[in-house]
C-alpha cells in the first residue's frame, strides 16, 4: 500500500481500537489480543516507513483544510519517525508488561485502561507525524485529554485530585501560551508550516521572537520546565504502566519532541542563535537539571524519585535544543530513545516490585535484589545508563550532548552536565547498593517462605527486553544516529 | 413568479400559518404543521440567500408604495446571514420539540406554543429582512411579546417571574428603542433605513441624533443581554422549556446584535458611530469586562442551563468585541462568530433537553455518571463544550481564531490574552461537566436512566453535525460572513 | 438671550413631556410592585406617545383629514405610529398582567422583594 | 392661543397624576389615576389634532386597560408594600436619562414649527397623494391602511400574540349562565340600562369601523368598542351569559379569521400579480381597489381586535379569586 | 340674531362651567360618601348638560349638534344609573351614612 495511506493507517488504527476493544470488554483474553495485535501492527508500519525516510524521502498527508493556508496534515520526517518508532515498539512492550501488571493487580475497568492507552497512542502518533503547528497542538490536547482517565484510573479523591492538577497545569499552559504563542505565530508569518530553517526569521524582531521563544518553551507544559513540572510528580498515582510508557516515554517526551521541532523548524537554529533570550532559558533549562535532581535525592517513593529524575532528564533535552548546534540537536534527539529505554525499565522494576512485594518505600526495599535478582540486575542496567556509565546507552546520548556544549563554549552547560550526573549516580547508586547489599528487614520466615518470588512472566519478559534494548543501543546506535544526524545536517 | 416574492414570503409563509396552527384540533396536527412550515421557511430562506448571492442586495417594496412613502423589504448578505441562522435553527428545532414539549407542558397547551413559536419566528425574520426602521419595531415586539409567553411556559413558578422580569426589561428596551426612532425620524422627516442613511449627515452634529444614537444603542443593548444589561437573561434561559432556551439562545440575542450592526453601519455610518461617538471603544470595554466577568460567574453555577446563559452572555461578549473593533476583519469575526455559536448554543441547550426529559433536573449535583446511561446525549455536549471552548476541528474554534487574528491586526493584544482566559475558564466549566458526567459514580436515581429517544437525539447531533462540518470547512459562513461584513462597512456591492 | 428665551418658549412642553416619561421610568424600575411596576410602564409609553404626537403639530394646522377650507394639516405619520404603538402598549400590559395573575397564584404575593426571598429559600 | 392655553392646562393636570401615581399606595386609586391619565391624554391628542390616536387612546387605554387592571387588582391585593431600600440607583438612571433627553430636544425644532424637517418631507406627499390615489379623506386611515398597510398587518399580529398569550397563561373556563353574585342581580337599574345602551354601543361600533375612511375610527376603534358592549354585558349580567351569545370557540375563530383576511387581501394581491398588500389592482380602477382593500382589511383589524379584547377579558375574570 | 344666540350660550356655558365647580367644591367639602354622591350628580347633570346646551347653540343646525344631542341622551341615561350603582354598591358593602345627632 502506498505511503499517504500507511501514514493515515500509523494514525487511525489506534484511534480506532478502542471500538473494538470495548465491544470485546466481556471477554478478557480477546481483548488483550487487540491490544497486542493493534501495538504490533502499529509498530510494523511505522517500520515500513523507516527506509524511505532514510532514502531522504518525506511521505506526507493532507487531511482537511479548515481554512485556508489553515491544514491537518502530516508529514513523516526524521526526528518525528524517530519519536514514532520508540512509541510504536515501548507500546508493544507496555502491553505485554500491563497485561502481567493490571491482572496480577485485579484492576478494575481494565476495558477503559486498554481503550484510553489506544487512544493516547494515536495521538502520540499524530504528534510525531503533524506537519504543522496546529496538527500538532490538536494531537498533542487530544493527548493530555486521553491520558487523564488513566492518571485518575484509581477514581479515589486522590486521584481525581491529582488529575485536577494535571489538567490544570497541561491545559492551562498550552492554552494560555502555546495557542497563543501558535496564532500570534500565524499573524506574523501567515502560515505554521514546518519547514527546514524555520518561518520566522526575517518576520520578527528578535526582541518579539524572544518573547515567542518564551510562550512557545514554557507553553509545552509537557516538558516539564521549572516552574510548570508538579504535574509530573502528582500524575505518579497512576498504575506503573500508565507511569512507565506515558510519564517516561509517550507524554513527557511528547513534549521535549514539540520543543526540538519548534527549535528547528519554526525558528531554525541559525536564527535561534540570534535570539538573547535563548541563553537564559538554557540557564532556566540547567536550573531545572539541578533541582529536580536535588529533590530526586530526597524522595522515598521509588516512583516519585524517578518522576523526578525524568523531570531532570527531560531538560537535558531542551538544553540541547537550545545550545543551537548540530551535535547539540543529535545529542537531544538520541537521549529522547536512550532515556526512554532506560526509565521504562526503571519503571517496570518498580512496578514489578509493587507487584510482587507490595513495596513502594526504598527505605523498604533492603535485600530486594536477593529475591528477585533477574528485575532488581534490569533495574541496575537502567541505573547505570541514568548515569551514563557504559556500557549502556545513556553514555553514548550524553556524550554527544558534552561534544555539542563543548563545540559552541558552553562550558557552564558542560558543567551542569558533568554536576548532574554525579547527582545521578547519587540517587540511584543508593537503591541498587541496598537492594543487593542490605539485609532485607522484616519477618525473617516470611521472607524465607517466598524468597523465590519473581514477578510474573509478562512483567519479566518485557523488563528483559528494554533492559536487553538499552544496552544494545551502546553497541548499535546506528539507526536513531542516522535519523538524528539527518536531521541535524537536514539543512544542508 | 414566486421568486419575485421571496423577501416577503419569508416573513408571510409563518405569519399566516401561525393563525392557522391555532385553529388545529389535535396538537400531533399543529406540531406536524409548525415542522412543515419551519422547513418550508427554510427553504425560503435558502433560495433567498441564493439569490441574493447571485445579484446582490434585493429590494421589496410591500404595497408597491416607492420608498421612502411605503415600507420597504431590502435584503443583503449580512440579512442573509441571520435569515439562515433563524430557518435553520427553527428546522431542526421543530422535530425535538414534540417529545421534550409534551414532556414539559400540558397537553392543552401544546397549540398556543406552537402558534406562539411561528410568531416568534415571523418576528425575528421581520426584523432581519424590513429596510424601515419603524416596522422593524412592530417586529421585534411580535418577537418579544411571544417569546414572553415560550418562556413563561416553562415548568415550575420561576418561569413566571423570569418572563415577567423580561418583559419588563424588554419594554423599557423597545421603548427606548421606540424614542430613539422618534428623535430620528424627528430630525429627517422619515423612517426607511437607506433614506435616513442619505439625510442623517446634513445634521449628523446636532444633539438630537446623538441622544437618539445613544436610546437606540442602550434598548437595543437591553434586548441582546449586553454586559451590564443581561440581567434578564440567566433566570430566562434557565426556566424556559428545553426547546425555547435552545431556539431563543440561537436566534433571539443574535437579531439583537444585528438590530445594533444595522443601526451602526446602515442607519448611522461607521464614521458617526465609530469617531463621532466613540461607541466603538466603549463596546470594547463592556466586552471585554462582559467575557471575564460572566465566564467567571459561568464557572460556580451549579445548574447546567445557568452556567450555559452565562457563557452566551460572555459569547455575546466576543461578538460585540468583534463589532466594537469596526473593521472587516473584526465584523466578520463578530458575524463568524454569530453563525457558529447560534449552533453551538442550540445544540447544548438540546442536549440539557435530552437530559431533563429523562432526568427531570439539569444540577450538577443530580448527573453524577449520567454518562454511562445517556452516552451519546453526554457526548454530545461534550462536542458542543469543545467548540465553545473553541477547541480546532469545531466550528468554534473558527470564529475565536478569526477574532483573535483580528484582535492582533489592530494591535490589541492584551484583548487576544484576554480571550484565551475566557477560553481557559470556558474549557473549566465544561470539565466540571464532563468530570461529574464521566469520572462520578452513578447514584441509584441515574441507574434506572435510559438514554434519551432518537426524536431528541437525532436533531441534537445534526446541529453537532453542522458545528463539526463548519469547523472542518467553514469556507461557506466565513464567504457570507465576510461579504456581509464588507456590505455593512460599505466596501461591498451596494 | 431672545433666541434663547424663544426656544425655551418652543421646547417647554417637549420638557414635560419628558419629565412624565421620566415618572413612568422611575415607577417601573424603582417600585417593587408588580403591577406598580406595569402601571410605571404604561406611564412611561402613554408619555412617549405625546412626544411622539406633539411633534407631528403644526401651528395652526388642522386634524389631517382632507376637507375644503383646511389649507394646512398636522403631519399624519405619527398619528399612524403611535396608533401602532398604542395597541403594541395594550398587548404589552395585558400579558404582563397575566403573568402578575399567574405569580400571585403560585407566589401568594405580588410584591418582588418577597418574591425574590421565596425564590432564594427554595 | 387658547389652544396653547388648554395645552397647558392639560399638560399641567397630566404632571400632578403622574406625581400622585407614584406617590400613592392603593392600588385602586392608581388604577383610576392611570385611567384619568390617558384619559387626559386623550384630550391632549384631540388637542394635538391628533383625533384618531385619542380615539383609540380613549378606548384602550382608558377603557380596556383599566378594566385589566381593575381585574388583576381585585384578583392580586390593593395596598403596596413600601419598597425595602432606598431607590437611589432608580433615581440616579432617571435622572441622567432625564437630562440625556433634555439635552437632545436643545436642538430639535420648535413645537409646532410648519419648518421642521418632518413636515417637508415625507408627510406632505401622504397629503397630496391621498386624494387622488386612494380617494380617502382621512389621511391617517390612508396612511395606516395603505402606504404602511404592512405595519398594521404586524400590529394585529402582536394583539393576536397577546391574545394567545394570554390564553396560554390564564386559559378560560366557561361558567354557567347566570352564574354571577346575587348583589349585581339586585342593580335592576343597571341591569334596564344595559340592555338599553348594548345594542346601541354595537351600533356606534359599526359606524366607527365603517365611517373610519371619512372620520376618525377604524379597525382597531371599532373593535375596542365592540369588545366594550359585551364586557358591559358581562359585568351587569355575569360572565356566564355573555359566554353564550359570544362562546370562546366562536372567539378564537374570530381571533383567526381577522388576521386571515387581512393576509388574505395581501396574498390576492399578490396573485393578481402585484406586490404583497397591492390594493390598487383588486379591482380595475386603482381607486376603488384601494377602498376595497382597506375596507377588507379594518374590517379584518376590527374582528381580529374584538376578539382578542374579549378573549383577555374571559381570561381575567373567569380566574378564581 | 346671531348674537343674542351667542350670548345665550355663552350663558349655558358659564352657567354649566358654575355647576361643574359646584360639584367639584361639594366632592370636597361634603362629610361622606352619600351626600358626596350628590354633589358629583349635579356637576354631571345639571353641569354637562348646560355646557351641551350651550355647544348645541354654537353648533346650529348641524351634523355637530345631531352628535351633541346624542351625547346629551347618553349623558342623561348613564350619570344617575352610575350614581345609582355606586350607593347600591355602597349599601352593600355596608357603608353607614354620618348622621348629625346633636340636640338641636
Amino acid at each position: 500500500m502506498n505511503t499517504e495511506t500507511t501514514v493515515l493507517a500509523c494514525i487511525a488504527l489506534p484511534l480506532l481500537a478502542p471500538a473494538l476493544i470495548t465491544a470485546l470488554h466481556r471477554w478478557p483474553n480477546p481483548r488483550e489480543t487487540v491490544t497486542l495485535l493493534t501495538s504490533t501492527c502499529l509498530f510494523l508500519l511505522v517500520y515500513s516507513l523507516l527506509d524511505e525516510v532514510l532514502q531522504g524521502m518525506r511521505p506526507t498527508l493532507d487531511l482537511v483544510e479548515p481554512l485556508p493556508g489553515l491544514k491537518i496534515s502530516f508529514e513523516v520526517e526524521p526526528l518525528g519517525m524517530l519519536f514514532a518508532l520508540l512509541a510504536s515498539f515501548l507500546w508493544v512492550v507496555t502491553s505485554v508488561y500491563s497485561i502481567g501488571y493490571m491482572r496480577s493487580h485485579h484492576e478494575w475497568r481494565q476495558t477503559s485502561y486498554y481503550s484510553y492507552f489506544a487512544v493516547a497512542l494515536g495521538s502520540v502518533m499524530g504528534i510525531a507525524f503533524a506537519a504543522n503547528l496546529l496538527t500538532l497542538f490538536i494531537f498533542y490536547e487530544l493527548l493530555t485529554l486521553s491520558t487523564y482517565p488513566l492518571v485518575t484510573h484509581a477514581g479515589d479523591n486522590a486521584a481525581r485530585n491529582a488529575g485536577r492538577m494535571y489538567l490544570g497545569y497541561l491545559l492551562g499552559t498550552s492554552v494560555m501560551m502555546l495557542s497563543l504563542a501558535l496564532i500570534w505565530t500565524w499573524a506574523l508569518t501567515g502560515t505554521l508550516d514546518f519547514r527546514t530553517g524555520g518561518i520566522l526569521e526575517g518576520a520578527v524582531t528578535p526582541g518579539m521572537s524572544g518573547i515567542l521563544l518564551i510562550l512557545f518553551i514554557f507553553g509545552i507544559g509537557k516538558a516539564a520546565i521549572i516552574p510548570f513540572h508538579l504535574w509530573l510528580p502528582a500524575a505518579m498515582v497512576a498504575p506503573t504502566p500508565v507511569s512507565a510508557l506515558l510519564h517516561a516515554v509517550a507524554v513527557v517526551k511528547a513534549g521535549v519532541f514539540t520543543v526540538l521541532k519548534i527549535v528547528i523548524y519554526i525558528f531554525g537554529v541559525d536564527f535561534l542563535a540570534e535570539i538573547p533570550t535563548t541563553q537564559w532559558l538554557m540557564y532556566v533549562a540547567a536550573v531545572t537539571i539541578l533541582i529536580a535532581s536535588l529533590v530526586a535525592l530526597r524522595q522515598d517513593n521509588l516512583k516519585l524519585r524517578l518522576a523526578w529524575s525524568t523531570i531532570s532528564q527531560l531538560s537535558y533535552i531542551v538544553l540541547c535544543a537550545l545550545l543551537v548546534t548540530p551535535l547539540g540537536i543529535v545529542g537531544g534527539g538520541m537521549h529522547i530513545v536512550m532515556h526512554a529505554f532506560a526509565k521504562i525499565t526503571l519503571f517496570f522494576c518498580a512496578g514489578a516490585i509493587m507487584v510482587t512485594r507490595h513495596k513502594t518505600q526504598i527505605s523498604e526495599m533492603g535485600g530486594i535484589g536477593r529475591q528477585m535478582p533477574w528485575t532488581m540486575a534490569a533495574f541496575t542496567v537502567g541505573a547505570f545508563s541514568m548515569i551514563g556509565i557504559p556500557p549502556t546507552a545513556g553514555f553514548i546520548s550524553k556524550w554527544y550532548i558534552l561534544l555539542g556544549a563543548i563545540e559552541v563554549q558552553q562550558m557552564f552547560a558542560a558543567g551542569v552536565i558533568i554536576l548532574s550526573t554525579l547527582l545521578n549516580a547519587a540517587y540511584f547508586l543508593p537503591v541498587v547498593y541496598a537492594a543487593f547489599f542490605r539485609a532485607p528487614e522484616g519477618n525473617p520466615e516470611y521472607e524465607i517462605r517466598d524468597a523465590r518470588g519473581e514477578a510474573p512472566l509478562a512483567i519479566l519478559l518485557a523488563i528483559t527486553v528494554t533492559a536487553t534494548g538499552t544496552v544494545v543501543l551502546f553497541f548499535f546506535p546506528g539507526l536513531p544516529f542516522d535519523l538524528a544526524s539527518q536531521l541535524a545536517g537536514g539543512r544542508e | 413568479m414566486l421568486s419575485a416574492h421571496l423577501p416577503a414570503l419569508q416573513v408571510i409563509v409563518p405569519l399566516v400559518s401561525a393563525p392557522v396552527c391555532l385553529l388545529l384540533r389535535n396538537p400531533r396536527h399543529a406540531w406536524a404543521f409548525a415542522l412543515a412550515v419551519s422547513w418550508v421557511t427554510l427553504a425560503v430562506a435558502i433560495n433567498l440567500a441564493v439569490q441574493v448571492h447571485a445579484s446582490g442586495t434585493t429590494s421589496y417594496a410591500l404595497g408597491a408604495w416607492a420608498v421612502p412613502w411605503g415600507i420597504e423589504y431590502r435584503v443583503d448578505m449580512a440579512s442573509v446571514l441571520m435569515i439562515l441562522i433563524i430557518t435553520t435553527i427553527g428546522a431542526i428545532v421543530m422535530p425535538y420539540s414534540w417529545r421534550s414539549i409534551g414532556h414539559e407542558i400540558d397537553k392543552k397547551h401544546l397549540q398556543l406554543f406552537y402558534t406562539c413559536y411561528l410568531l416568534c419566528l415571523t418576528g425575528l425574520l421581520g426584523i432581519v429582512v424590513t429596510g424601515d426602521a419603524f416596522n422593524l419595531f412592530v417586529f421585534l415586539e411580535i418577537s418579544s411579546l411571544s417569546s414572553y409567553v415560550l418562556i413563561s411556559l416553562g415548568s415550575g413558578r420561576r418561569a413566571l417571574t423570569a418572563a415577567l422580569q423580561y418583559l419588563v426589561m424588554g419594554t423599557i428596551g423597545a421603548t427606548f428603542i421606540l424614542i430613539g426612532i422618534g428623535l430620528l425620524y424627528m430630525m429627517t422627516g422619515t423612517l426607511n433605513m437607506a433614506d435616513l442613511s442619505q439625510r442623517l449627515p446634513v445634521n449628523a452634529d446636532s444633539r438630537t441624533i446623538r441622544v437618539a444614537f445613544a436610546f437606540v444603542t442602550v434598548g437595543v443593548s437591553i434586548k441582546l443581554a449586553l454586559f451590564p444589561l443581561h440581567l434578564w437573561l440567566p433566570n430566562a434561559y434557565t426556566y424556559a422549556p428545553s426547546v425555547v432556551s435552545a431556539f431563543i439562545a440561537a436566534t433571539a440575542t443574535k437579531t439583537g446584535i444585528y438590530i445594533l450592526l444595522r443601526f451602526f453601519f446602515t442607519v448611522f455610518g461607521i464614521s458617526f458611530s465609530f469617531e463621532a461617538m466613540h461607541v466603538g471603544e466603549i463596546l470594547m470595554l463592556l466586552a471585554s469586562v462582559a467575557i471575564l466577568v460572566t465566564s467567571l460567574v459561568a464557572v460556580f453555577q451549579d445548574n447546567v442551563k445557568r452556567m450555559l446563559a452565562y457563557s452566551s452572555i460572555g459569547h455575546i461578549g466576543y461578538m460585540i468585541l468583534g463589532i466594537g473593533m469596526a473593521t472587516t476583519a473584526g465584523v466578520t469575526a463578530g458575524m463568524v462568530h454569530l453563525f457558529n455559536h447560534a449552533i453551538i448554543k442550540g445544540s447544548l441547550f438540546l442536549a440539557m433537553g435530552c437530559i431533563f426529559l429523562r432526568l427531570g433536573s439539569v444540577e450538577l449535583s443530580d448527573m453524577h455518571g449520567i454518562a454511562r446511561q445517556m452516552p451519546w446525549t453526554m457526548a454530545a455536549f461534550v462536542t458542543g463544550g469543545l467548540s465553545l471552548i473553541g477547541i480546532p476541528l469545531t466550528a468554534g474554534f473558527i470564529s475565536k481564531w478569526y477574532l483573535v487574528n483580528a484582535v492582533l491586526s489592530i494591535g490589541y493584544w492584551p484583548l487576544a490574552v484576554l480571550i484565551l482566559v475566557s477560553s481557559l475558564l470556558g474549557l473549566i466549566y465544561i470539565w466540571r461537566v464532563v468530570e461529574t458526567a464521566y469520572f462520578q459514580m452513578p447514584g441509584y436515581k441515574i441507574r434506572k436512566l435510559s438514554e434519551a429517544p432518537a426524536a431528541l437525539l437525532v436533531p441534537t447531533w445534526l446541529l453537532i453535525g453542522t458545528n463539526l462540518y463548519f469547523g472542518v470547512n467553514a469556507g461557506l459562513v466565513t464567504d457570507i460572513a465576510g461579504q456581509g461584513a464588507a456590505v455593512l462597512i460599505g466596501q461591498g456591492v451596494p | 438671550m431672545h433666541d434663547m428665551m424663544h426656544g425655551v418658549l418652543g421646547l417647554y412642553n417637549y420638557w414635560i413631556v419628558i419629565i412624565l416619561m421620566m415618572t413612568g421610568f422611575y415607577t417601573v424600575i424603582a417600585r417593587p410592585n408588580l403591577v406598580k411596576k406595569i402601571i410605571g410602564l404604561f406611564i412611561f409609553q402613554t408619555s412617549v406617545f405625546i412626544l411622539f404626537i406633539s411633534m407631528a403639530k403644526i401651528e395652526g394646522g388642522t386634524a389631517p383629514i382632507i376637507s375644503e377650507g383646511a389649507r394646512i394639516y398636522s403631519n399624519p405619520l405619527p398619528h399612524v405610529l403611535i396608533l401602532t404603538a398604542i395597541v403594541v402598549s395594550l398587548a404589552t400590559t395585558a400579558l404582563a398582567l397575566a403573568l402578575v395573575i399567574r405569580i400571585r397564584e403560585a407566589y401568594g404575593t405580588i410584591d418582588e422583594d418577597d418574591i425574590h426571598v421565596q425564590d432564594e429559600a427554595a | 392661543m387658547e389652544e396653547h392655553l388648554i395645552n397647558n392646562v392639560l399638560l399641567g393636570l397630566l404632571m400632578m397624576t403622574g406625581f400622585a401615581i407614584v406617590r400613592m399606595k392603593s392600588l385602586l386609586a392608581v388604577t383610576m389615576l392611570t385611567s384619568i391619565y390617558s384619559l387626559l391624554s386623550a384630550s391632549l391628542f384631540v388637542v394635538l389634532d391628533a383625533v384618531d390616536v385619542a380615539l383609540t387612546e380613549a378606548a384602550i387605554g382608558a377603557g380596556i386597560s383599566t378594566i385589566l387592571l381593575l381585574a388583576t387588582v381585585a384578583r392580586t391585593t390593593d395596598e403596596e408594600k413600601a419598597p425595602r431600600h432606598k431607590p437611589l440607583l432608580p433615581l440616579f438612571v432617571v435622572v441622567a436619562t432625564g437630562a440625556a433627553l433634555i439635552y437632545g430636544t436643545l436642538d430639535m425644532p420648535n413645537y409646532g414649527d410648519p419648518m421642521a424637517p418632518i413636515h417637508l418631507h415625507v408627510a406632505p406627499t401622504y397629503l397630496h397623494v391621498t386624494p387622488e390615489e386612494i380617494g380617502v379623506p382621512n389621511v391617517v386611515t390612508s396612511v395606516l391602511a395603505s402606504f404602511r398597510g404592512y405595519d398594521t398587518l404586524g400590529e394585529v399580529t402582536v394583539i393576536f400574540t397577546a391574545g394567545a398569550g394570554v390564553l396560554a397563561l390564564l386559559g378560560y373556563r366557561t361558567r354557567r349562565r347566570n352564574s354571577q353574585d346575587p348583589e349585581i342581580r339586585k342593580m335592576v337599574v343597571l341591569r334596564v340600562i344595559t340592555k338599553l345602551f348594548f345594542p346601541l354601543i354595537l351600533l356606534f361600533a359599526l359606524y366607527v369601523q365603517f365611517h373610519g375612511d371619512y372620520g376618525p375610527g377604524g379597525g382597531f376603534q371599532a373593535g375596542v368598542i365592540f369588545a366594550t358592549g359585551f364586557i358591559l354585558y358581562a359585568l351587569a349580567y355575569g360572565l356566564g351569559n355573555v359566554q353564550r351569545i359570544i362562546p370562546y370557540r366562536t372567539l378564537r375563530i374570530m381571533m383567526v379569521a381577522g388576521v386571515l383576511i387581512y393576509i388574505g387581501v395581501g396574498i390576492e394581491s399578490m396573485l393578481l400579480g402585484g406586490k404583497f398588500l397591492e390594493y390598487r389592482i383588486l379591482a380595475d380602477d386603482p381607486v376603488t381597489g384601494q377602498h376595497l382593500g382597506i375596507m377588507l382589511i379594518e374590517l379584518g383589524v376590527g374582528i381580529t381586535v374584538a376578539a382578542v379584547i374579549l378573549i383577555i377579558y374571559y381570561g381575567f375574570v373567569s380566574r378564581r379569586h | 340674531m346671531g348674537t343674542v344666540v351667542h350670548i345665550l350660550s355663552w350663558i349655558c356655558l358659564t352657567g354649566g362651567a358654575c355647576f361643574v365647580l359646584v360639584g367639584a367644591i361639594g366632592v370636597l367639602r361634603l362629610p361622606d360618601f352619600y351626600t358626596r354622591l350628590h354633589a358629583v350628580s349635579v356637576s354631571d347633570t345639571m353641569g354637562a348638560g348646560l355646557v351641551l346646551a350651550g355647544l348645541m347653540l354654537q353648533g346650529g343646525l348641524s351634523m355637530v349638534t345631531v352628535k351633541l344631542v346624542l351625547i346629551f341622551y347618553f349623558m342623561i341615561f348613564t350619570g344617575p344609573t352610575a350614581t345609582h350603582a355606586l350607593a347600591e354598591a355602597a349599601l352593600q358593602a355596608k357603608l353607614k351614612p354620618v348622621v348629625d345627632d346633636r340636640e338641636p
